[in-house]
C-alpha cells in the first residue's frame, strides 16, 4: 500500500474537500496520511519523511497558493525527499486565470503535477498510479 | 474562567493598551477613542450601516452587498468604487486577507510588497491592519454607502479597533463562528473572550450615542449546514453580543437549496434571535437577517453560476431577508474580477427589486419545516445553557466539547465533527449521524424517516457517500446528488 | 360559415392541392403524404416532441427551450448544435423569419441572397418554406432532440406541410394566438380556418399512428396580458385543434411577474384545459404546459438579464411547467449570438435542475388567486360559446367583435383593444379598464380594488398613466411601475 | 400644432411601443398621426403628404429595418417630401451591434436621427422640438 501525504498548505482553512480526498483515496487502496488545514511546509515534509510517503498532495484553496508553496520542491529535496513526487490542487492562485500560465509557473517551481479548479480527485487516482508504479 | 458578563471598562482598556502593541499601526494618535468617536459621530445616516438596515427592515426591501478586498490600498478603493458604481451595491465589504486573519500582519506585509513589485494582488483580500487607520479612512472616505470588514478572524482585536475608529459602521465574526470553521486549534475560551472585547468597544460606542451593527458569521463552514444548528451559534453569539452592549445585530444564515426550508430558516432566525434576546432580558436590541447566497462549491460554468445567484436572490426576497451578501460568476475559480462581482451584484439587485412587493405565502409545509428548526434550536440552547449551568460562554465550550452541538466539515479540533448531514428527497438538509447532538429521538427519527425515503427512492443505503455526493452536486448543476459509480468521474 | 368542426379528408385534400403551388418548395415529390408518414415513423422516440414530453411530464421535470434562426441553413445547422450542444437545450426551435410569417416569400428569398452576400443573418429568423422539405430534413437529421417551428404566421398551412413533412414533430401557433397578436387585418374567420387546416393535417398523421405535438401561443403579446385572457384562448384552441385529431397539446403562459399569481396561472392552466377538453368529449387528449420566461421589454444590462431569465426559471420549476422557452441576455437588444442563446439556456437549465424535487407549496393566497382565474375563464369562456350558440369557432369571431374576450396591446384590428391592464400593489397583473370584457360586477370589484390599493399606495389616481409605467417598469428593473414625472426622463 | 407621422415599417407587428409613442408625444403637443403596425414605405409616404407633416417616425423592432427602409429618403424626397425629417429607431437591425456602426449606416441611407434599442421616446422631444423649430 503506497503512502501519500495530504494537506491544506498556508493559512488555508478549507476542510471540505481535503476531507473527501482523504476518503476518496483511501477507498481507492492508498495509505492516506492526512495532516488536515492549517499546515505548514514543515508539516508536509515531517509527515513525508516519518511515514516514508512516495508523494505529498499539497491542496490550496483560498489563494495564497503560489506565495506558501514558494521553494517547497527544495526544501524537500534538502530534506532528503527528492524522490518524493509533489501535486497541487484547489484553487492555487488569486483569482481566475489562464491555467495553463498557472501550470507552468507551478511546474516551473517543481511541481510533477498541477490541477484546475474543481478537479476531480478520481482523475489524480490514474496518475498517482502512474507516477507511483502500481 | 469566561462567563457571559459585560467586561468592566478598566480591564477592557488595560487590555486595549496591550492589543495596540501587536503591530505598528496599532499606534496610530486615531485609535484616541474620544477621536475615534468624535470621527464615528460624524459619518452621516447614509454610512452608517445599523441605520441603513433600520431603514431597509422597515420598508421591507433586500440590500445587497459583495465580498471584495485586494491587496492594495488604491486598488481596493478603486475596487470600491466600481462596485458600488457598477454593482448598485447597498452595502460595501472588505474582505479580510488570509494572513491578516492569523494575525500574520508580517506575511501580509510581504504580500502587499509582492503585490507591489508584480502588479496583481496576490493577497486574497484587504489587508486592513496594516493599512491601519488612516488607510482603512481613505476608503471610506472614497465611498457613499457603509461600509463592514468581513473576515474569518478568531482574533480580530486589532482589526476591530482600526476598522471601527477608522468610521467603518460593521464588523462581522464571532467567538464561535470565527473560530469553528476558521481554525485548526485555537480554543473557544480564547476566541469567545477575543469577541467578548470586540463587542464590549461597540458597546462603548453605543454609550456614547453611536450606533454600529454587528454581524456574527451565519454560514459556518458554507457546506450542508442544518438550519438549527448555525441558528443556534448565530443566537448565542447575538446574546453574547448583547451582553457587552452591542444594540444592532444581524443574524445570517447560508442558502441550503431547498427552498422552503430556506425561507423557513429566515423566518424562524429572526423570530427566535428576538425570542431569546427578550429571554435574556436584552429588550432593545434591533435585529435584522442576512442571507448568504450559496456558500457551497460552485458550478465551473458561469451562466449557470448566474442561475445560482439569481436563484439564491428570489429566495432572500421572498423571504424578506434584509440583506443579502451576493457570489459571482467567478465563484468557482477564484476571487473575482470587479467585473465578475458586478454582474453577481446586479442579478442579485434587479431580482431583489422585481420582488420587493411580494413575500413567500404561508402553507402546511412552511408551518411544519419552521416548527422543526424552532424545536431542534430549542433543544440545543437548552442544552447549551443546561451544561453550561446557566453561563452561555462556558456552555458553549463545554457544549463543543461533548459535541451537543457540531458543525459539520469544519476544521478545528474544538468540534466534535461526529455529524454527518445529507439532503432528503426533496432537498431539505437532514442528518444521518447525530454523534452526541442535543437532539431527542422524535427529533432524531423525523431526520431518518425522510433520508429513508430518499434512499429508497435512490434504491441505496443512508450512507456516507450520500454526503459526499450532496456536496459535489451544486457544482455539477443538481441539488440532491446523484449516486455516482465508484471509478466513474461525474 | 366557419364551425368547429372537422374538416372532411377530402375537402382537406382538395384545399391542399392549392396550398403547395403557393411556393415552388410546395411541389417537392417528399410532400407525399406517404412519404411523409413514412418518415414521421422513422423518426426515433428522442426526436419525438410529443413523446419526449409525454416523459418529462411522467417525471415531473422542466424542459428547456430556446428561441432562435438565422437566413441561411448551414449557419441555421451550426446553431441548433450549439445549442443543443453547449445550451443543454431539451427541446430545439427554428424561430421562422417575419417575412415567411406574412407569406412574403419573395422578400424572404432576397432576403437569403442578401445574407448569403453579406455574410450575416439580414433575416430574423428561419426561412423554412424558402429552404422546403429537403432544407428542414438537413436540420433534424443533424441534431438528437426533438424539433419544433415557432413563427407567428396567421397562415402557416405551407410552412406546416413542409415542415412536418421533413420530420419535425411539432408546430406552434393557432387560430386567435397567431392572428390576433401578430397581425393587423387579417380576418379571424380566415386565421381559424388556416389553423384548422393544419390542425387537421396533425389529425391525419395521428390517425396513421403518428402523434405529433401542437402548442398554442400563449404569451400573445406579451405585455400585461392577464392570465385568464391567455387562459381562455389556450384552451379555446385546444378545443379547436382536438376537433380536428390533435392528441398531444401544450398550452402556453408567459411569466407575469408575481410569484403566486404565476404559480396559480401555471395550475389553473393544466387544470381548466383538462376540464374543459373532458367537457367538450376530448378525452384522449394529453396535455402539458409551457412558461415562457418574461415576454415584456428587457433590461438592458446582461447581468440583470440574467437575473430575470432565472427567475422565471424558478417559477416554472416550482410551478411544475413541462416545458419552458427561454430568452438570452440579448434579448433587448436584438436575436441574440449563439453564444448569449446559450448562457439564457445554461443560467436556465441549472435551476430547472435544482429545483427538480421541488414544488411551490399550496396556501391560502395561491388558492384565491386560482379560484379568481377559473371564474374569470369560466365567464369568458361561457360569454364565448353563448355567443357563438354553441358553436367555439362563431364564438371566437364574435366574441372578438363585441369586445368579449380582449387582448390588450394587440395590433390587430379583429380585437376590440379596449381593456387595460395594470399591476397591484403586489404587481399582480389586474385589469383597469375592462371594455366590454365578459366579467360580472363581482369580478370586476376585485380588480378595481385591488387596484385601488395600489393607488393609494401611490397617491395617485388608477390610470393609463399607470400601465404605462408597468410597460416600462420590468425593463428599468421593477416590476410594478413607479410614477414617473413627466418630462423627466427614468 | 406640428404634425408628425409614426408607425411600424415593413411586416413588423412590435405594437407596444407605438401605443405608447403614440400617446406621449400627443400628451407632449404633437399632433400624431399614427398609421400602427405593418405599414408600407407608402403608407408613410402617403399619411405625410395627407397631413402635411414635420417629420416621420419610423419604429422598426423586428430587425428587417435595414431592408425595409432602403431607398425611403429617396422615395421621399421623390414624393416631395425633401423637408420632411426621417428618424428611425427602435432594434432597427438584426442582432447586438455596435451601435455607432448602425447609426452611420443609417445616416448613409438618409435619415436624421437614429435611436438605439430602449430609447425613451421622451428623449426624442428634445430632438424633434430642436429640429422642426419650436
Ligand atoms: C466552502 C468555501 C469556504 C468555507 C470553507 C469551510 C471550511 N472550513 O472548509 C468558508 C466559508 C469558511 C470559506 C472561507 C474563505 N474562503 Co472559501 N470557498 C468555499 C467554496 C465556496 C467551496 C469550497 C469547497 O468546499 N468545495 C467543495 C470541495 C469538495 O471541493 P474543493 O475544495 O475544490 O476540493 C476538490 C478539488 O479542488 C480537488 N482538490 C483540492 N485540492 C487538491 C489537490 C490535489 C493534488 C488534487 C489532485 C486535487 C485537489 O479535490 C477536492 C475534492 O474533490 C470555494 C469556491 C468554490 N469552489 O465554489 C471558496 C473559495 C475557495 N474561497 C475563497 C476565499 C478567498 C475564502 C476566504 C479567504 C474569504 C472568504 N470568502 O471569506 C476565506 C478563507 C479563510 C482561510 N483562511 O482559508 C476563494 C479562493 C480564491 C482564490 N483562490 O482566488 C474561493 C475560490 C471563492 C472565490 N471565488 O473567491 N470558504
Ligand atoms: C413584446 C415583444 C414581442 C411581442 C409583440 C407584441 C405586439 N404585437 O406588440 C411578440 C411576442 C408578438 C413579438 C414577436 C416577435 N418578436 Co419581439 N419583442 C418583444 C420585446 C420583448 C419587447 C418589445 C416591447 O414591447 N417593448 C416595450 C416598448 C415600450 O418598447 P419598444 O418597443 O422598444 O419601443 C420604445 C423605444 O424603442 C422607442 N422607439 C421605438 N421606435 C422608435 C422610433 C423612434 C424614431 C424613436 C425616437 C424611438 C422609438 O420608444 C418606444 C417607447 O418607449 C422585444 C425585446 C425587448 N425590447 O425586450 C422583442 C424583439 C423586438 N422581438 C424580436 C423578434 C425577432 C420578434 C419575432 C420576429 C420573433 C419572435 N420572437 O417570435 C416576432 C416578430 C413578429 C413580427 N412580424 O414583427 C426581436 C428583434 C430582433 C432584432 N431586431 O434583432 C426582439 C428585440 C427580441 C430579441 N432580442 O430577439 N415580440
Amino acid at each position: 500500500m503506497k503512502t501519500v501525504v495530504i494537506g491544506v498548505i498556508g493559512a488555508d482553512v478549507h476542510a471540505v474537500g481535503n476531507k473527501i480526498i482523504d476518503h476518496v483515496l483511501t477507498e481507492y487502496g492508498f495509505n492516506v496520511v492526512n495532516i488536515g488545514v492549517l499546515s505548514s511546509q514543515e508539516d508536509f515534509i515531517n509527515a513525508a519523511i516519518e511515514t516514508n510517503a512516495k508523494a505529498i498532495l499539497v491542496s490550496s484553496l483560498y489563494g495564497h497558493g503560489e506565495m506558501d508553496c514558494k521553494y517547497l520542491r527544495e526544501n524537500c529535496d534538502e530534506a532528503g525527499l527528492g524522490h518524493v513526487k509533489l501535486y497541487v490542487g484547489g484553487n492555487i492562485v488569486v483569482g481566475k486565470q489562464d491555467f495553463k500560465e498557472v501550470e507552468q509557473r507551478f511546474k516551473k517551481m517543481g511541481f510533477d503535477r498541477v490541477y484546475p479548479p474543481g478537479t476531480n480527485i478520481e482523475d489524480a487516482v490514474k496518475d498517482l498510479r502512474e507516477d507511483l508504479g502500481e | 474562567m469566561i462567563q457571559n458578563k459585560k467586561i468592566p471598562w478598566e480591564d477592557f482598556l488595560k487590555k486595549r493598551e496591550q492589543i495596540l502593541t501587536h503591530w505598528e499601526t496599532g499606534s496610530s494618535p486615531l485609535l484616541d477613542l474620544d477621536k475615534a468617536v468624535d470621527r464615528l459621530k460624524n459619518m452621516p445616516d447614509h454610512k452608517n450601516f445599523a441605520k441603513k438596515l433600520r431603514k431597509a427592515k422597515a420598508e421591507g426591501i433586500t440590500m445587497i452587498q459583495p465580498r471584495a478586498g485586494v491587496a492594495l490600498l488604491d486598488q481596493h478603493i478603486e475596487l470600491m468604487q466600481f462596485l458600488e458604481k457598477h454593482g448598485e451595491a447597498d452595502f460595501l465589504p472588505s474582505t479580510i486577507d488570509s494572513y491578516t486573519r492569523q494575525n500574520r500582519y508580517q506575511n501580509a506585509q510581504d504580500g502587499i510588497k509582492e503585490s507591489e513589485r508584480l502588479g496583481r494582488s496576490l493577497l486574497n483580500g484587504f489587508p486592513a491592519v496594516n493599512y491601519g487607520v488612516e488607510g482603512c479612512m481613505k476608503v471610506v472616505d472614497n465611498i457613499n454607502v457603509p461600509i463592514q470588514a468581513r473576515h474569518g478572524t478568531p482574533d480580530a482585536r486589532l482589526l476591530t479597533e482600526i476598522i471601527h475608529a477608522a468610521g467603518w459602521t460593521s464588523n462581522e465574526g464571532g467567538g464561535i463562528s470565527y473560530n469553528i470553521p476558521y481554525a485548526k486549534n485555537i480554543g473557544l475560551e480564547d476566541t469567545l473572550r477575543y469577541w467578548q472585547y470586540c463587542d464590549r468597544l461597540v458597546g462603548y460606542y453605543a454609550e456614547q450615542g453611536i450606533e454600529l451593527n454587528r454581524e456574527p458569521y451565519g454560514p459556518l463552514t458554507g457546506t450542508l449546514v442544518p438550519p438549527s444548528i448555525s441558528h443556534t451559534v448565530a443566537i448565542i453569539e447575538s446574546i453574547l453580543a448583547a451582553e457587552q452592549g452591542v444594540k444592532n445585530i444581524t443574524v445570517g444564515y447560508g442558502q441550503g437549496g431547498n427552498v422552503v426550508q430556506d425561507i423557513a430558516a429566515l423566518q424562524t432566525l429572526d423570530e427566535l434571535t428576538n425570542y431569546y434576546l427578550k429571554l435574556f432580558g436584552y429588550n432593545d436590541v434591533f435585529v435584522t437577517t442576512v442571507f448568504h447566497q450559496w456558500m457551497g462549491g460552485f458550478p465551473a460554468d458561469e451562466a449557470k453560476s448566474m442561475g445560482v445567484i439569481s436563484l439564491a436572490s428570489t429566495v432572500a426576497t421572498l423571504g424578506k431577508a434584509t440583506k443579502m451578501i451576493t457570489k459571482s460568476p467567478h465563484e468557482s475559480q477564484g476571487v473575482p474580477t470587479k467585473e465578475a462581482n458586478a454582474e453577481g451584484l446586479r442579478a442579485s439587485k434587479i431580482i431583489t427589486r422585481l420582488l420587493r412587493e411580494q413575500k413567500f405565502p404561508s402553507s402546511k409545509e412552511l408551518k411544519e419545516e419552521k416548527e422543526m428548526i424552532k424545536k431542534e434550536v430549542n433543544a440545543l440552547i437548552y442544552a447549551i445553557l443546561n451544561v453550561g449551568k446557566g453561563d452561555l460562554a462556558q456552555g458553549v465550550i463545554k457544549g463543543f466539547a461533548r459535541g451537543l452541538i457540531d458543525i459539520p466539515f469544519a476544521p478545528s479540533e474544538m468540534n466534535a465533527g461526529k455529524i454527518l448531514p445529507a439532503r432528503d428527497d426533496q432537498g431539505k438538509i437532514r442528518i444521518l449521524e447525530f454523534g452526541n447532538l442535543a437532539f431527542d429521538e422524535d427529533i432524531k427519527t423525523f431526520h431518518r424517516e425522510r433520508l429513508e425515503k430518499r434512499a429508497k427512492l435512490e434504491n441505496r443505503e443512508v450512507s456516507f457517500q450520500m454526503t459526499i455526493d450532496d456536496v459535489y452536486a451544486v457544482s455539477q448543476g443538481t441539488l440532491v446528488g446523484k449516486p455516482r459509480q465508484k471509478g466513474v468521474s461525474a
